[in-house]
């Protein structure tokens, strides 16, 4: 792969209330980002779990980034305060078992922060840019499962692994 | 299934940095897409009727709107889809505006992402279930909680909307600290003569059930289905018999034994007694505690002069139940209190102040009370102590409030202009007085209200020095007040006759427990908390639950009025329609494998969760799980991450589809 | 700081001017305008040499920022030697507060404050005036202020002296330095013969064991923070 | 009971009689003293006015003293000695840069928390039945306004014991010698202090004002529990009477000197004859109760 | 130990309680839980330095919850708890898995216990958790028993073991825990023995959607053992029981104690040690650490 034309991919997730009305903010004052970054809208930053990001990684992801309202700004007054115990503990965890810490990043952008919301994504970006392809993590899928192919040349159809079991309870 | 992707160019929007007929190419090859279409304006009339047309032509079960972010136009698109015969929540937008048009340059990258972000809305609307919105029925009956001027104002307004309302009062007669004001700012008109009328009119109401010397004890249930539980206290007056004629009251032996708290403590009571004449109701209460029969069985004068026999020395406090769809809070405010005792723990007193020991150091509603004229003095400017007329006032204002030393850190906003009509009405009292104002900044931000200030000092020569005093001494029946007048840079000592304290506002006592009772948030003062400072004043988070008058914040008169006004007509609104509609967007715990951790019920700002008692065939108790409340649930999710069994969905984000998003970045 | 370094040139030169001018007219001697000058340099030195600013300065030795005074005033008007101040307590914080240090470290407010703590503790915003006051007078020491309360300020050296030879005060010394540093020799003559003469105070000092300890005290204490 | 002991420098001289008539009222109590060893000044006014660091170095000296000699508390019966202690304390246990600065300087490690008290805290953790079971003559002829002055009770975050405002430790106290209290408002107002010699005109003012307020509210005894204020209120009578010719000598006293008085010694064994002001007012009164 | 039986013995025949849950000895060096209904029988319990077993495990049993349901009445249960297990006894009431006035603890002074059954209890094989063991006593009793005696010193290894790995750059230390999860057998024996594994259906069983992939190939091996980890983070009491449970030596316990000293460092918090302090997960301070946000 040629690592000058790598271009990482990041997932987002972010809240409905705060950060993605930001990131809206940042889109009405045309202002200019880096394309590396995928959002996926939550309604709260508590409802995040750290498996989405696990699932993020298994899904070749090089970095992802959690963002929600500020503290006491919370839609659903308290979301966030929890979400910030569970990151706090999640980041310390990852970053023990050899995951950078700059691979999930964390910020909090209130819905008038458009600019704050294209700075945060120019910076995740360019620290995974310097990061480099989170191989480590790919090297795992690729050594048993499916092939991910490191730069798709034509864009592939999604595959999702669902188990064909219906739940039994 | 049949899903539809259709992506709007927005004009030149978005199509200028993406290529929006490749973006339409490409997720036509994706499985499940039965139709890609892009189109100029996907907003406007022909953009949707283009939807409508295909989902009939293609037997669409799900479609994808390639647009503007969904905040602008979710609610465009799936009313089209409603009114072409699919469910709204089977509609998904990807935001190729505001997340990628606008904020690229690159248009490979940015017709990559925007391929990217389709994909992705259409794993999730793969597995988007139809959802329908929650419908919760309305008891189409208020609870007024305070019956001051917010509470009576509350009652009134939606109750003239055709509402029964049940106005509950603790104390044994409605009115408030309204009814105990000698005249209003900035009108000087009287006080009791506005609010007396209202009064009548709440008794005399169809719609208003009145319960004075009550108090709420517990609600239950949610928007639209609130139970209360009232208990009534026992008056041991039978309240259908009583005529108010007032010959128990005359006639009652014990005439100084216990302060009138109307009177703010400067005249005494009976033990039975109405707290003032105009009282509504007009029927009086035994107070137990001083009252002779309760101490040694005998007396009973009161029942010898009742010709209706009215008195019942065996009355119970009875407890009384009540639906409502909608609770206004209007539990208002009290003063601060410099004792040293008296004071809350949180708050501090004022020793530099005497502690209250100094008789003629008062607080502002004794003044209001001195200055009455059904007051103990008749209106007349007397001194407690001995009853002469004070010859120098001086009045300290934000005595307690903006002091972060004695616990309160706000402004009680009200004090400089009932200190200013303070003065001025004891300038028009006793001509040849002097009144001295010690104040820290002068707000009187409202319609007359500078003026009304001006007017103090300019013609009624209200003296104003800019400083806070430091110690009150008594001194020869005469108060030492030293100040300094910062804008002078001096020293300045006034021997007043008399002073007046214009004391902080703070939450009327158990506003914390009612809070707590009622489940809404209060800030550390214990003013109830809105659910958005700006927007919406006044609503509590809790939804059906409104807030009125100075429980919210200090507040004047026409503040209280307008607000509980508001908090009328948003329970009118409520009540506009026979079911309540809520976002589908809630919770569900899936209780076969729920294992009853609760963190769930820890971590809900809302306490939508319940413990749900699962039973055997044999109807025997085997687990607790966790029930959500529809009705509460505002459907944030947090539970659901921190459920560890995952035994918690949110519906329209369930797990489901948020791994579909995941595995199709 | 509100008094901005340039802005001070600029009214310099202004100064300057129009003495230019003034020179052209007047008879006066060249030399005296020149030490006038330096008089007025020297005055001017305070917002010179300090390379920080005196607020921050203050907040960090008080660990209270200056800022949280709202003026209200309260301090002046408890305090007991209010009467005795050129300016009122308050007045001294909002000087700092707007960056007035040379009018507040040339005041004689700090000096005479008694550290009574009656502004302490009714500060509505706990706001610790007496330290504050402590930092102030530091400081003016530091920076080498004139002080205008110079006998409270030699009593307090000469009292520091005593300590420092001694380990505890020893007041015949103590008020014979005063009396030498100050020229003072009449106040207090009729106290201190009834003293003798009651036996309370001894002639010779109380001097402590470990007086070396004491003194490496003061000289580590000494230089500037 | 024993209790570390820091006399202070005014003990030592000017205020001798402080210490005398507390060493005999404790002994009668059946508490007993152990004196810091080597202590020195702590600082006093001077220090912390001009050099923040000295305050704290000079006061944290004794501290640390009272530790190495193993003492739990101290008994610190001048005012400002106690206040200068307890800021000092306070300061380095809430700011560890002082803290640490301190401990360099002194090089020592501060362990565990002497804890400093003053002489009112004394005498009512020790108890005051004990004042009353041993109390030879009631002194109930004497109606005494209780001075506190600044330092005792100020900052009462700090403090933690009476009333900033309206303390009334020293009024249970004096009571149970049998003596009388009065009401009055100069309780906590600041006697001039120690600008006693550089600015004895402000002294003399304050002083006046705090004894006129006194006789205004009916006492004929004021009690002081600080050698500073007792300097200013007892000795400085003289210029008083000097700038306002109608001053009449008012008897102050050391809160020891009234219990001693109490527990039956008499004014020269307790060294009430050290001071300036005559007491013979209160012995006629004395000698009344007796009669009577 | 007579203590302990008589004391056993009473609870049965009085009726108190319905089961006695302890350890009866099986060789020297080693002993096995027992539940106990008949008094007859309670001459087999022991308490000694092979008492490994954490026995709160059984408190979440539904079929042991069934023992104590007689006639319509709830007895209690009898549980000999070490001072370390009442920690997980603590955390299981916190959860409301179990009501604490439904359980008699008879717990010990304990000075700790062997490494694993067979071993001679010294120093050199001292259980790791009880090397810095404080709460030689437990909190939280019905019932004491056992003389105070001193803990064997012993180094801890553990923490100098997680400094080593702390010490490594981030990538051998993805690999070196990579290699160690690869072990992993998926047998869930760790599950098993974890007194906070309690859940009905455990989120690796849950299939729709697949949250953690069963299969045993390293992505599924690595998420599982994360989110294992996770799940225990702040709720972890300690107990050292999966360590000892695993098959493949994975090091599960010193990812547990890595965590705990990330709560108590962050949070203040240790789980287990107080049933009034709020739980860690479900509760907040406004004034938690801020500094992971930008």
């Amino acid at each position: 792969m040629d690592k000058q034309n790598w271009e990482p991919k990041i997932a987002a997730f972010v809240c409905n209330w705060c950060t993605y009305t930001g990131a809206d903010l940042a889109g009405t004052s045309r202002l200019k980002y880096p394309a590396n970054c995928k959002i996926i809208r939550v309604m709260c930053s508590g409802s995040i779990d750290p498996v989405f990001i696990l699932k993020a990684f298994e899904r070749g992801a090089d970095g992802v980034l959690v963002s929600g309202c500020h503290p006491n700004d919370c839609h659903y007054n308290a979301g966030n305060f929890h979400a910030r115990r569970r990151w706090d503990f999640f980041h310390e965890l990852l970053d023990f078992i050899g995951i950078e810490k700059g691979r999930l990043q964390f910020s909090w952008i209130s819905a008038s922060e458009g600019k704050k919301f294209a700075d945060v994504i120019t910076k995740v970006t360019e620290d995974i840019k310097a990061m480099g392809p989170f191989t480590a993590y790919k090297k795992m899928n690729s050594e048993f499962t499916i092939d991910f192919p490191e730069e798709p040349s034509e864009l592939p159809e999604p595959e999702f692994q669902e188990n064909s079991d219906k739940e039994t309870e | 299934m049949k899903i539809g992707v259709f992506i709007c160019h927005c004009g030149e929007n978005i199509s200028s940095t993406v290529d929006c007929p490749r973006v339409a190419d490409v997720c036509r090859t994706y499985t499940g897409v039965e139709y890609s279409v892009d189109y100029k304006y996907m907003c406007s009339d022909p953009g949707q009727n283009l939807i409508k047309d295909a989902i009939h032509k293609y037997n669409l079960d799900a479609i994808v709107v390639g647009s503007c972010s969904p905040h602008m136009h979710e609610r465009t698109f799936r009313n089209a889809a409603v009114s072409a015969g699919i469910n709204p929540f089977m509609v998904e937008i990807a935001n190729l505006r505001e997340h990628c048009s606008w904020v690229h340059d690159n248009i490979e990258a940015a017709t990559r992402k925007a391929i990217e972000l389709m994909r992705m809305a259409i794993e999730k609307v793969k597995r988007d279930k139809p959802l329908t919105k929650i419908k919760v029925p309305i008891t189409k009956r208020v609870l007024v909680i305070g019956g001051g001027i917010a509470g009576i104002q509350a009652a009134l307004d939606t109750a003239n909307a055709g509402y029964e309302v049940v106005l509950v009062e603790k104390e044994p007669s409605i009115g408030g600290h309204m009814s105990q004001l000698s005249e209003t700012f900035p009108t000087l008109d009287c006080s009791q003569c506005i609010l007396t009328p209202r009064m009548v009119e709440v008794h005399q109401h169809p719609k208003i059930k009145l319960m004075t010397y009550s108090e709420v004890e517990r609600v239950e249930g949610f928007i639209g289905n609130f139970k209360v539980t009232i208990k009534k206290k026992a008056r041991h007056i039978n309240e259908d018999k009583c005529s108010g004629c007032g010959m128990c009251i005359t006639k009652c032996p014990i005439k100084k034994k216990a302060y009138n708290s109307f009177e703010e403590d400067l005249a005494f009571r009976p033990a039975v007694y109405v707290p003032f004449p105009q009282a509504i109701p007009n029927i009086p209460v035994i107070d137990e505690t001083v009252c002779t029969y309760y101490k040694t069985g005998k007396c009973g004068m009161c029942v010898k002069v009742c010709d209706r026999e009215a008195i019942d020395f065996g009355q119970k406090d009875t407890i009384h139940v009540a639906d409502v769809g909608a609770i206004i809070v209007a539990t208002g405010f009290k003063l601060y209190n410099i004792d040293k005792k008296s004071a809350d723990s949180k708050y501090k007193g004022y020793g530099e102040y005497g502690y209250g020991k100094y008789r003629d150091v008062i607080d502002g509603l004794q003044f209001e009370r001195i200055a009455s004229a059904s007051g103990p003095t008749s209106g007349e400017i007397k001194r407690p102590s001995d009853g002469r007329v004070p010859k120098k006032i001086a009045f300290i204002q934000c005595v307690g409030s903006r002091d972060d030393s004695k616990g309160i850190s706000y402004c009680s906003k009200i004090c400089c202009m009932y200190t200013a009509k303070q003065a001025m009405l004891y300038r028009h009292k006793v001509h040849d007085g002097e009144a001295y104002i010690f104040y820290m900044d002068i707000r009187a931000g409202g319609k007359m209200y500078e003026e009304f200030v001006r007017r103090a000092i300019e013609e009624d020569k209200v003296k104003y020095i800019r400083g806070r005093v430091s110690r009150i001494y008594e001194e020869d029946g005469k108060y030492i007040v030293k100040g300094e007048d910062t804008l002078a840079g001096m020293p300045v000592e006034i021997d007043a006759d008399m002073v007046v304290l214009a004391t902080a506002m703070i939450p009327q006592d158990g506003a914390e427990s009612l809070a707590r009772t009622i489940g809404i948030p209060y800030d550390k003062y214990g003013f109830f908390n809105e659910a958005h400072p700006k927007l919406r004043p006044v609503e509590s988070t809790t939804a059906g639950v409104f807030l009125a008058g100075a429980c919210q914040s200090p507040k004047d008169i026409p503040e209280s009025v307008s607000m509980a006004s508001a908090a009328a007509s948003k329970a009118i609104i409520l009540f506009a329609n026979d079911t309540l509609e809520r976002e589908p967007v809630v919770a569900k715990v899936n209780e076969d494998i729920c294992a009853g951790c609760f963190y769930c019920m820890k971590v809900c700002p809302f306490g939508a969760v319940e413990v749900k008692d699962v039973k055997d065939i044999n109807g025997i108790v085997y687990k607790e799980v966790a029930y959500i409340n529809q009705g509460v649930c505002q459907g944030c999710g947090t539970c659901t991450a921190t459920c560890l069994s995952k035994s918690i969905e949110l519906a329209g984000f369930n797990n489901e589809e948020i791994f579909a998003e995941i595995a199709a970045l | 700081m509100s008094r901005k370094a340039d802005e001070i040139m600029a009214a310099d030169t202004l100064k300057d001017a129009k003495k230019l001018q003034a020179s052209f007219i007047s008879t006066e001697p060249f030399q005296e305008s020149s030490k006038e000058k330096e008089k007025e340099k020297d005055n001017n030195k305070l917002f010179h040499i300090h390379e920080r600013n005196v607020s921050d300065e203050i907040s960090e030795r008080t660990f209270q920022d200056v800022s949280l005074c709202y003026q209200c005033g309260k301090c002046s008007a408890g305090c007991p030697v209010r009467y005795y101040m050129d300016i009122a307590p308050n007045k001294v914080v909002r000087f700092i507060q707007l960056g007035y240090y040379e009018e507040a470290l040339k005041s004689e407010t700090p000096w005479l404050c008694a550290g009574c703590l009656a502004c302490s503790v009714r500060c509505p915003k706990e706001f610790d005036l007496a330290k504050f006051m402590d930092a102030v007078r530091e400081i003016a020491i530091e920076k080498g202020v004139e002080i205008k309360q110079e006998n409270i300020l030699k009593f307090h050296k000469a009292f520091l002296d005593q300590i420092k030879n001694h380990g505890r005060s020893y007041e015949v010394g103590l008020v014979a330095e005063y009396k030498m540093k100050t020229l003072d020799l009449f106040q207090d003559v009729d106290s201190a013969p009834g003293m003798f003469l009651k036996g309370k105070l001894d002639l010779l000092p109380h001097n402590i064991k470990n007086r070396k300890e004491i003194k490496s005290i003061f000289k580590k204490t000494s230089g500037k923070k | 009971m024993k209790y570390g002991y820091f006399p202070g420098c005014s003990l030592t001289s000017s205020a001798k009689e402080y210490d005398i008539s507390l060493r005999k009222v404790i002994d009668k109590l059946g508490i007993s003293f152990d004196e810091i060893n080597d202590w020195s000044c702590c600082g006093a006014t001077s220090a912390h006015v001009t050099n923040h660091k000295l305050s704290t170095a000079l006061a944290m000296r004794n501290i640390m003293l009272a530790e190495q000699q193993g003492l739990d508390n101290i008994i610190a019966p001048c005012a400002a000695c106690y206040n200068r202690l307890i800021i000092s304390q306070n300061e380095i246990g809430k700011h560890t840069g002082i803290r640490k600065e301190t401990e360099d300087l002194l090089s020592v490690k501060f362990k565990k928390d002497v804890k400093v008290f003053n002489i009112l805290e004394l005498f009512l953790k020790s108890g005051l039945n004990k004042i009353i079971e041993n109390r030879k003559r009631e002194l109930s002829e004497l109606k005494a306004a209780c001075y506190y002055g600044c330092l005792l009770v100020r900052p009462a975050a700090i403090t933690k014991f009476d009333d900033a405002e309206e303390p009334e430790s020293m009024e249970k106290i004096v009571e149970a010698t049998g003596a009388d209290t009065v009401d009055w408002n100069y309780k906590t107002e600041c006697c001039g202090a120690a600008h006693s010699i550089a600015r004895r005109d402000i002294v003399v003012d304050l002083s006046k004002k705090i004894i006129d307020d006194a006789i205004t509210h009916g006492a004929n005894v004021m009690v002081v529990a600080c050698p500073m204020c007792h300097t200013n209120l007892d000795m400085r009578q003289r210029a008083m009477k000097r700038k306002y010719p109608d001053h009449k000598e008012f008897p102050v006293l050391y809160l020891t000197e009234l219990i001693g008085l109490s527990l039956g010694m008499d004014e020269k064994e307790l060294g009430i004859d050290l001071h300036y002001t005559n007491f013979k007012y209160a012995d006629t009164l004395l000698n009344n109760s007796a009669k009577g | 130990m007579k203590e302990l039986i008589k004391h056993a013995r009473e609870l049965l025949e009085n009726g108190e309680v319905a089961a006695v849950i302890g350890y009866r000895q099986v060789s020297a060096k080693r002993t096995k839980p027992v539940i106990i209904t008949d008094p007859e029988e309670t001459s087999a319990l022991v308490f000694n330095e092979y008492c490994l077993n954490n026995l709160a495990v059984y408190l979440t049993k539904a079929r042991i919850k069934l023992l104590c349901k007689k006639n319509d009445k709830v007895l209690k249960l009898a549980i000999t708890a070490k001072p370390c297990d009442v920690h997980s006894i603590v955390a299981l009431i916190q959860e409301n898995q179990i009501d604490r006035d439904t359980i008699h603890i008879i717990s010990f002074n304990c000075h700790g216990v062997a490494k694993d059954f067979g071993f001679d209890f010294n120093g050199d094989n001292l259980a790791s958790k009880c090397i810095t063991c404080e709460t030689h006593k437990p909190l939280y009793y019905d019932a004491l028993f056992g003389e105070v005696k001193e803990t064997p010193q012993a180094s801890d290894t553990a923490l100098a073991r997680i400094k080593e790995i702390e010490s490594m750059p981030h990538n051998e230390r993805f690999e070196f825990f990579k290699s160690e999860f690869d072990k992993c057998i998926k047998c869930y024996a760790c599950r098993a023995v974890c007194p906070l594994c309690y859940c009905q259906r455990c989120i690796t069983d849950k299939t729709i959607p697949c949250w953690i992939e069963t299969s045993s190939h390293q992505r599924g091996n690595f998420a599982w053992n994360v989110i294992r980890a996770f799940h225990l983070s702040g709720r972890c009491t300690g107990c050292g029981e999966c360590d000892r449970a695993c098959p493949a030596d994975i090091p599960l316990s010193l990812i547990n104690r890595k965590m705990s000293m990330e709560a108590k460092n962050l949070f203040s918090f240790v789980s287990g040690r107080s049933l009034e302090t709020p739980t860690l997960v479900g509760s907040y301070n406004e004034k938690d650490n801020n500094e992971l946000f930008m």
